[in-house]
């Protein structure tokens, strides 16, 4: 595979840390295909094709060292920074080439390798020979504090889950009516709205709000709802003799308060003739 | 595949699926080395039929294939799972009401007249639906709105012989001043509603600021008011 | 109510329900003058759960409360009911919920500090919208940053009753122990990757936009190009 090198640019692979940074131009993300081969170690190489593949595979710097330290079968606690720190910069060379994006972070793990690198060659006084002075300590903390997630999501993905690894088990429920509940609500809450409606009306300006005796506005109501039919009702039909006097004056009022609001239409033919009575818009229309 | 797999997979199938399952349906959950055939995977459903005898369940057949499905007798005590929590009804619903109330019959143009603002069909039809307003009639103009005017319901609800049982709007004006007579009236409501009756007789009987704030909060509590109104609001 | 009743309207109401029922909304099913109580309540659940033990289904207990749910052993066949294969999810996901699960309540940039890459918006997004985390609070630092925390749905979802049910994260003085476990995992790993990299190589042999975009996927899809690179590029 790969027997057709294009003609793009050599393979530019940063030495290390202090190599030449590539300018964003050199480096397009989308150039993946055609690129020639990098120079690669002996013992890594990878097509760049699959290099964009395997680099999206990596969950970052941290997963990346993982990878080599496991590759390698070395113990986490005793990591040779020297071998560890070449290989990963061969590996962000090869980023380089690709990501830009992805070159930020893996640089930062670079300098921190390239530092620890050279502090343990640097010779250090005996006394402090402690493990907190292993300037590799940070760094394998690090790595396993990240280690311990990468495992705690794999057992996360391992526990049986919906969809995956069961269904929600339900039967059929014929005639589902919602039991629905009317909101409660309390009369002075009412009075409450009415008030701001009214202050509102105030202020505007044009909107008096009479007071009425709201009996006879309910009997209107009462009094056009027995006239909803469109017909002629005769007037006596509307007076119920059992409410009494004070009944029977309300309901004059508010068939009066109707034809005034021209509401019902009265209609007499002839002096002392029946008065007929009918809503001037049925309800049915 | 053995019968109590079988019968193992077929009863799994149908409480996973969403609809109705047939025979060949049901058929095609097996590979063909492991396929059961329609006799056995029939076989298998009237033995699932037979456990479900005595089960809140039935397994049964509809026109599209098997389902289990909810027994109408327990079906009363299922429907509960559906009951929505009430809310609050909108202040705009509220004026609507108020006004309703008040000045009815009134029609639609004349309530968003005084309240200055578009009154949506949806709060006229939770009225209507509630039953505590109705159209009584038509004003002869054009378009012929409708007129609107409260329900019995609305008085009943609200515990009102008479729409003359509501403050007169002069007081209402002035909500805040006519607190004293204001708790009286909420008093009264609120002795109908039972369990809070006692409170508000204390809080006569021993007025204090701190007291009528509590008896504001209960009345303003919606569940504590309860989502239904006390039996004898109905009677 | 007796017990076999009680029984009967629980299966139901748990069948019939769209999500798990807790102790609480069970007895919600039952008026005042019924009312089992909730040992009664637990009482049926226990034998109910008895009932399932030979069955496709097992009633168990979840964050939530109680549901039905189709047995592991017998799902792969109901899962062929379904066309749609249920999704995988990333490493970079599953890590970030790691982390939101096991060191709640956390902030982004502290999963970042410990998985030493910046959490794409798009993670924290699939996860809120998926309802398996949310926002718990904010930090009191620059720029107030948002604390997130698991939900009870992400608890319903991996059938776990509590945070106390998660695995043990492993300690970190084990590690040296676990070592060779590493070592598995990485192999296995690498066996798995194995697709891709012909997947790769057939990109390679016609190369094509769709192609490209195929691979781009298959690189998005995480589990399968997992953490180490296929074989053959260390060879």
């Amino acid at each position: 595979m790969h027997s057709e090198p294009s003609e793009a640019a050599p393979a530019n692979v940063p030495q290390g840390v202090f190599g030449p940074i590539p300018q964003q131009q050199e480096m397009p993300l989308a150039l993946v295909r055609g690129l020639p081969l990098l120079q690669m170690p002996q013992d890594l190489y990878i097509p760049p094709d699959a290099l964009e593949v395997i680099l999206e595979a990596f969950e970052g710097p941290l997963d990346l060292l993982l990878y080599l330290i496991r590759r390698q079968n070395l113990d986490i606690l005793d990591i040779p920074i020297a071998e560890i720190t070449r290989q990963y910069m061969d590996y962000i060379g090869m980023m380089h080439e690709m990501r830009l994006e992805l070159a930020a972070e893996y640089l930062v793990m670079a300098a921190i390798l390239a530092e620890i690198k050279s502090r343990l060659l640097l010779p250090r006084p005996p006394a402090a020979e402690g493990i907190e002075d292993d300037p590799r300590a940070e760094l394998v903390r690090r790595l396993q504090e990240y280690e311990r997630f990468q495992k705690a999501a794999a057992d996360i993905d391992a526990l049986p889950r919906m969809e995956r690894d069961t269904a929600l088990a339900q039967a059929q429920v014929t005639d589902r009516v919602v039991v629905r509940l009317p909101p409660p609500v309390d009369l002075r809450e009412l009075l409450l709205a009415l008030r701001d409606v009214l202050r509102r009306a105030e202020l505007s300006g044009h909107h008096a709000v009479r007071r009425d005796a709201l009996s006879v506005r309910q009997r209107m109501g009462e009094v056009l709802k027995s006239l909803q039919d469109g017909a002629f009702h005769a007037f006596q039909t509307l007076f119920d003799p059992g409410e009494g006097r004070l009944g029977v004056v309300v309901s004059f009022l508010a068939i009066l308060e109707l034809a005034k609001e021209m509401l019902v239409e009265i209609v007499q033919e002839a002096p002392l003739a029946p008065i007929y009575l009918k809503a001037r818009i049925a309800a049915s229309e | 595949m053995d019968t109590t797999n079988l019968k193992r997979i077929i009863e799994a199938a149908l409480l996973a699926s969403p609809h109705p399952l047939s025979l060949p349906q049901l058929g095609a959950l097996f590979s063909d080395t492991e396929q059961p055939g329609p006799d056995a995977i029939a076989r298998a459903i009237e033995a699932l039929t037979l456990d479900t005898e005595d089960r809140g369940v039935a397994l049964v057949e509809v026109a599209s294939g098997f389902r289990y499905q909810v027994r109408a007798d327990v079906h009363p005590w299922v429907a509960r799972l559906w009951s929505e929590r009430p809310g609050k009804y909108s202040r705009a619903l509220l004026e609507t009401l108020a006004l309703i109330a008040y000045r009815q019959p009134i029609t639609r143009p004349e309530i968003e007249q005084i309240r200055g603002v578009v009154v949506s069909g949806n709060i006229i039809r939770t009225l209507e639906e509630r039953e505590w307003i109705r159209v009584v009639g038509h004003r002869d103009l054009p378009g012929r709105p409708a007129l609107f005017g409260t329900t019995r319901t609305f008085l009943d609800y609200f515990n009102l012989r008479s729409l003359d049982e509501l403050p007169p709007l002069a007081d209402i004006r002035d909500l805040d001043e006519m607190l004293p007579q204001f708790d009286f009236a909420a008093a009264s409501l609120r002795a109908d509603a039972g369990p809070i009756a006692a409170a508000s007789i204390e809080d006569d009987a021993a007025p204090s600021p701190a007291t009528a704030v509590e008896a504001e909060a209960s009345a303003d509590a919606p569940e504590g008011t309860a989502s239904a109104p006390p039996e004898e609001f109905r009677a």
